[in-house]
């Protein structure tokens, strides 16, 4: 119970930071965007790549950071991927969706989400290869922090923990401390009246693609370094974003942190009672009953 | 020429098995706006409802009722549309792009269910064992496959015919309406919800048929068969041959198809040895970049929707 | 001035729509506040009042597009509040769309056909079996489509899509639309806007031909000229309140009506 | 960014679905520092007038003139950024946002620091000082206004376009928000005012329009169209039975 606790909000914190993104753009552009679980992957992938390139370049980089299984390197790494995801979603959006947005409405970004996220996951594989794989080969053991309850806990999740509470605090601040936030948030709320503020849609439009691809690859990064690295990853997670999304309330993005705790925290819980090969649909059954319940979510407002 | 003619039985068997999902997608989306993106559910749905019906029956297992056929390929039929109705109550109200959401989340739940659940699925190695109706009177494998595309021809044109004439009915307008506008549907005495419903139903029992024919096809069905690609295909098609065309969606869907086993075929013949274990990949990249530029480029499709009145008088008034 | 002389028969007459206390509040804003309001069987009654009085709210809530918070609404004496806007229609209750609503990628005339009540082909199962009845029946609405259409002077485009006509046509569409169900009552929200002059002249006499049908019309409309020279009785509201109610000569004399578009002379000087 | 703004508005015709415009060929002109009010029925087209020159209509044909450079059709945030200003009529605030967020997401318009700009507006607008924290979805009606008008003078705008300032808002609270925009417009600052209430908006302007039907129907010194009686036949029609005591009844 302790552990299935333990393990939920780990995943929850991860979620939460894939959710951001989906639910920003969901909310803004007014459509589903089935390929956002795709820069997951390529967050992760991203990190890989730029962890070999730095330890390449410099022994002093292949360091561990103390206790955890994370080098420098990596950690160097991390963020050029933030960049690069960040930048990819916008180019995306450049090359696809924004042209349909001229075009035609927002069903048809839906389903052009699922062919670029087949695009996408599919590349990833054939650059990285078919087989998973982990940024860091040795075997990390968990710290047993309590037999009774069990907890098992590795200091690589600590971090991720942490990592990913800097992270939201990080955005907390920069949503209502500095202008970009207030108008992300504008925006938001009310597109034509940001407009008449004198902010540039486009631009911020531009803005939010990154921020959440930004964000979608320090998600991943956590993900793969708790799990594995695989081409796959994104398709497994789409739905618990959507998930997350929905139960916090599109366009809310407390309401995604809070969502995605809720589903790392219920997906993680419900294994205690259902076999583990169901996981995949819990996220649809916290979806269904959410759009019963409450069909705009925690935060949402009715649109 | 035997292996030509037998390769392009099989191909067109397939081939022509999708035709009817996509048909039925194309009554969901193309008609009446619904987008449906868990088309495999019901796919799936069908194909293991057949089996389970008509299958022989299995130790300590549910299912294997050694049903006649046609009452095990209507029962399959007819769970593909409990299936759809169970999750049309929940979506059908809702906005778009929720139930884009809520499909796909049903396919994904099915194929787990496909996965894990044996005593009802068989798990990951799947239903077999299945005898094919008039197998062992009919003899000759290669007659017999030829017999079964005959079938499945007759199956296409039926659901064509029938499709046709249900979109070119007072029913078939009142879809489009829906599609169109749902508020002034709505205003002027129709329930769109009950007619959302109605086609989402429909459409995906036509998915089961599709389902269970390909499910009698290889008397074989297992969670490989209902993986989530199979849904982008069907879109694929339904996009590139026009969607709210029916003609349309059965030339997108040999076009595509096409494609699908010639890139396949094409990969194995020419790529290097190392690079087969991608062919997969590839072949999907390609998928999605047919979505992709089909929309982008050509978002009508191949054949796209004609602007008809409905023809349903009399002939008598029109000639007024 | 046609209708003048059913004026003052007016509160004898059977009435057709009645509302009672209808009361809509959207957070802070009253939209409707207590609003009672009768309709006369054959009148045409105008209503009038400024932006943000709540007149498209009055319809919306009517039609049931809006829940009510408080209030009865009867039709033909039969409660209808908490019914959806289909079941509302069926009733004999049409309404039209400020801002048109057509089918766009569908004909003129198939926009009309789909409006035709009561069609037993829009069952899925129904062209299976009662083929020759559906036939039969579509007979009958394609001529009365052909009939409302050349009433309407729309026959000439039956065969166009609706999207690509005029935005004065679309407004026509939408009152040939809810005709093909033969209503007792239209609601008609601002049916003059955005139209030309002589589009709009049309209008009026076609309204004026199914008033004489017996017809009901409660119209939306800015067009005062067209408000006081047609309508029998006229309807203000102001801030979700009926201020004024009477004929076309007593509204042109209501300093209070006046008031309410003009507001209080003196404010902020 | 200039202080002082001079609007010239020559025939112009848009909507908000192409063919369909719903005003046309209105001329509208506002001078340095001059309040213009532009009163007329209801479905007049007067928020419309407003919105096409912010950029937010189809525009058919004719054009927009701001010192006399050429601003028709120009994207929106160009234009506010640039010194023109608009306050919808509803809408106008972020309600998730606190009102000191929305004074500085409005200040970000100008290059400048925008805090001294907020400071400026606190004393123009005590009442906003109360509320400073506060999220500006709690605000009541007229704090709102106060806030939306502040928002849109922080930047510091030669031209305010205002649309219907008062509408929903008690007659005191109406009162005290036209009140502020004579302050508002004696240091230069253009106002274009579409107003309901035309009694106060003409008794405050400097000039005014009357529209009907999407055209230019009046147009003069505002304190004199305030006891023209062709005023009450544009808003109800006809002709008016006190204005015409000769005639017999």
């Amino acid at each position: 119970m302790l552990q299935s606790l333990f393990d939920g909000i780990l995943v929850g914190s991860v979620l939460a930071l894939g959710a951001i993104g989906l639910t920003l753009i969901m909310h803004i552009l007014r459509f589903a965007n089935f390929s956002h679980a795709e820069l997951l992957s390529l967050g992760a992938y991203f990190a890989l790549t730029f962890d070999a390139v730095f330890g390449a370049v410099s022994n002093v980089l292949v360091q561990k950071l103390p206790w955890l299984s994370v080098t420098w390197s990596l950690a160097c790494a991390v963020l050029i991927a933030m960049a690069l995801t960040g930048a990819t979603a916008a180019i995306i959006d450049l090359l696809v969706f924004r042209r349909l947005r001229r075009l035609a409405g927002p069903l048809t970004m839906v389903f052009a989400s699922f062919g670029v996220s087949l695009i996408v996951r599919n590349v990833i594989g054939l650059v990285y290869g078919l087989r998973s794989t982990h940024y860091n080969n040795d075997i990390v053991f968990a710290m047993m922090i309590s037999a009774d309850p069990l907890l098992l806990v590795k200091a690589d999740q600590i971090f991720i923990m942490c990592l990913a509470l800097v992270i939201m605090v990080a955005l907390h601040l920069v949503l209502t401390r500095t202008s970009i936030g207030y108008t992300l948030l504008a925006v938001s709320e009310n597109p034509t009246l940001a407009q008449v503020n004198g902010i540039n849609l486009g631009a911020t439009v531009r803005l939010a693609w990154m921020l959440g691809g930004g964000l979608a690859a320090i998600a991943g990064f956590c993900y793969a370094l708790n799990n594995q690295l695989s081409p796959v990853m994104g398709r497994d997670l789409v739905l618990s974003l959507f998930a997350a999304a929905i139960v916090g309330g599109i366009g809310s993005i407390y309401g995604a942190v809070l969502g995605g705790l809720i589903v790392g925290l219920a997906s993680s819980l419900a294994l205690i009672i259902i076999p583990a090969g169901y996981k995949p649909a819990i996220p649809f059954l916290i979806i269904l009953a959410t759009l019963y319940v409450r069909p705009n979510g925690l935060f949402g407002q009715s649109r | 020429m035997i292996g030509l003619i037998s390769y392009l039985t099989f191909f067109f068997t397939i081939a022509l098995i999708l035709a009817i999902a996509v048909l039925g997608l194309n009554l969901q989306w193309g008609f009446t706006g619904l987008f449906n993106g868990g088309v495999v559910a019901f796919f799936a749905a069908g194909a293991y409802g057949l089996i389970m019906l008509g299958g022989p029956a299995r130790a300590n297992e549910f299912g294997g009722f050694d049903l006649p056929y046609l009452i095990a390929l209507a029962g399959g039929v007819l769970l593909s549309g409990v299936l759809a109705l169970v999750v049309g109550l929940a979506t059908t109200r809702l906005r778009h792009d929720y139930l884009a959401i809520a499909t796909f989340g049903v396919a994904i739940a099915i194929e787990s269910v496909a996965r894990n659940a044996e005593y009802l699925t068989g798990g990951a190695k799947g239903l077999r064992g299945f005898e094919r109706p008039l197998e062992a009177w009919v003899g000759q494998p290669q007659l017999y496959s030829f017999l079964f595309l005959c079938v499945v021809i007759v199956c296409l044109v039926g659901v064509y015919i029938a499709l046709e004439k249900l979109v070119d009915s007072p029913f078939g307008r009142l879809l489009r309406a829906v599609r169109e506008n749902e508020r002034a549907a709505q205003s002027l005495g129709k329930s769109p919800a009950h007619i959302r419903l109605t086609a989402f139903v429909i459409g995906a029992m036509i998915m089961g048929l599709s389902g269970g024919l390909y499910a009698t096809f290889y008397a074989f069905i297992s969670p490989q068969d209902i993986a989530p690609i199979l849904t982008f295909q069907i879109w694929a098609m339904l996009i590139v041959g026009g969607s709210g065309n029916n003609r349309g969606a059965i030339l997108g869907t040999l076009v595509v198809w096409g494609g699908w086993v010639g890139s396949g075929w094409a990969l194995t013949a020419f790529a290097p040895a190392s690079m087969q274990l991608y062919a997969g990949s590839i072949q999907y990249i390609l998928i999605g970049c047919i979505i992709v530029f089909t929309l982008l480029a050509r978002p009508r499709g191949l054949l796209p929707e004609r602007l008809t009145t409905t023809q349903y008088a009399e002939s008598s008034v029109e000639k007024r | 001035m046609q209708n003048s002389e059913r004026v003052g028969t007016q509160s004898t007459a059977e009435s057709v729509l009645s509302i009672r206390g209808l009361t809509k509040r959207f957070d802070a804003l009253v939209a409707l506040d207590d609003v009672s309001l009768t309709v006369g069987r054959g009148s045409i009654t105008g209503l009038i009042g400024p932006n943000g009085a709540g007149k498209s709210t009055l319809f919306n809530t009517v039609v049931g597009d809006v829940k009510p918070d408080l209030g009865s609404i009867e039709f033909n004496g039969k409660p209808i509040q908490g019914y959806t806007p289909d079941k509302v229609f069926r009733c004999g209750l049409a309404r039209t769309f400020q801002i048109p609503q057509p089918f766009p990628e569908m004909t003129v005339l198939d926009n009309l056909m789909l409006s035709a009540p009561s069609q037993l082909g829009e069952k899925f199962w129904a062209p299976w079996f009662l083929q020759r009845k559906i036939q039969r029946q579509e007979s009958i609405h394609l001529q009365q489509a052909h009939e409302i259409l050349e009433f309407t002077t729309l026959d000439k485009v039956a065969h166009l899509a609706a999207a690509h006509l005029s935005g004065g046509q679309q407004k026509l569409l939408e009152l040939a639309r809810v005709l093909m169900s033969k209503p007792d009552m239209i609601m008609l929200d601002e049916p003059a806007a955005g139209v030309n002059p002589s589009l709009t002249q049309l209008l009026i006499e076609k309204i004026h031909q199914l008033n004489r049908s017996g017809i009901t019309f409660l119209i939306i409309e800015h067009n005062m000229d067209l408000v006081m020279k047609h309508c029998d009785r006229i309807v203000a509201l102001a801030n979700g309140r009926i201020i004024f109610d009477g004929t076309a000569v007593d509204a042109q004399a209501s300093e209070e009506l006046l008031d309410s578009y003009l507001g209080q002379p003196g404010v902020g000087i | 960014m200039s202080s002082v703004a001079r609007l010239d508005v020559s025939e112009l015709t848009a909507g908000y679905v192409a063919g369909m415009p719903i005003i046309s060929s209105i001329d509208v002109t506002v001078g340095v520092g001059e309040i213009v009010a532009v009163i007329g029925p209801n479905g007049a087209g007067k928020s419309t007038l407003l919105k096409a020159i912010a950029g937010l209509c189809h525009i058919e044909s004719g054009a927009i003139h701001v010192d006399g450079t050429e601003v028709t059709g120009i994207r929106t945030d160009k234009l506010t950024r640039s010194g023109i200003a608009f306050v919808p009529q509803i809408e106008n605030i972020f309600r998730s946002m606190t009102v000191e967020q929305n004074l500085i997401l409005a200040g970000r318009r100008c290059d400048k620091q925008a805090s001294s700009h907020v400071e400026k507006m606190l004393s123009l607008f005590p009442l906003l000082k109360k509320t400073y924290k506060k999220r500006a979805g709690e605000l009541s009606g007229g704090q709102r206004q106060f806030l939306a008008l502040a928002m849109a003078l922080v930047a510091e705008p030669g031209l305010l376009l205002l649309d219907e300032p008062t509408a929903g808002l008690a007659p005191i609270a109406g009162q005290e928000v036209l009140s502020i925009l004579r302050e508002i417009a004696n240091p230069g600052v253009g106002i274009l005012l579409v107003e309901q209430n035309a009694k106060a908006a003409l008794g405050l302007a400097d000039r005014a329009y009357v529209l009907a039907d999407g055209h230019n129907q009046h147009e003069g010194e505002a304190r004199a169209m305030l006891s023209d009686p062709v005023l009450g036949e544009i808003y109800l029609g006809g002709r008016r039975r006190g204005d015409h005591a000769a005639k017999p009844v």
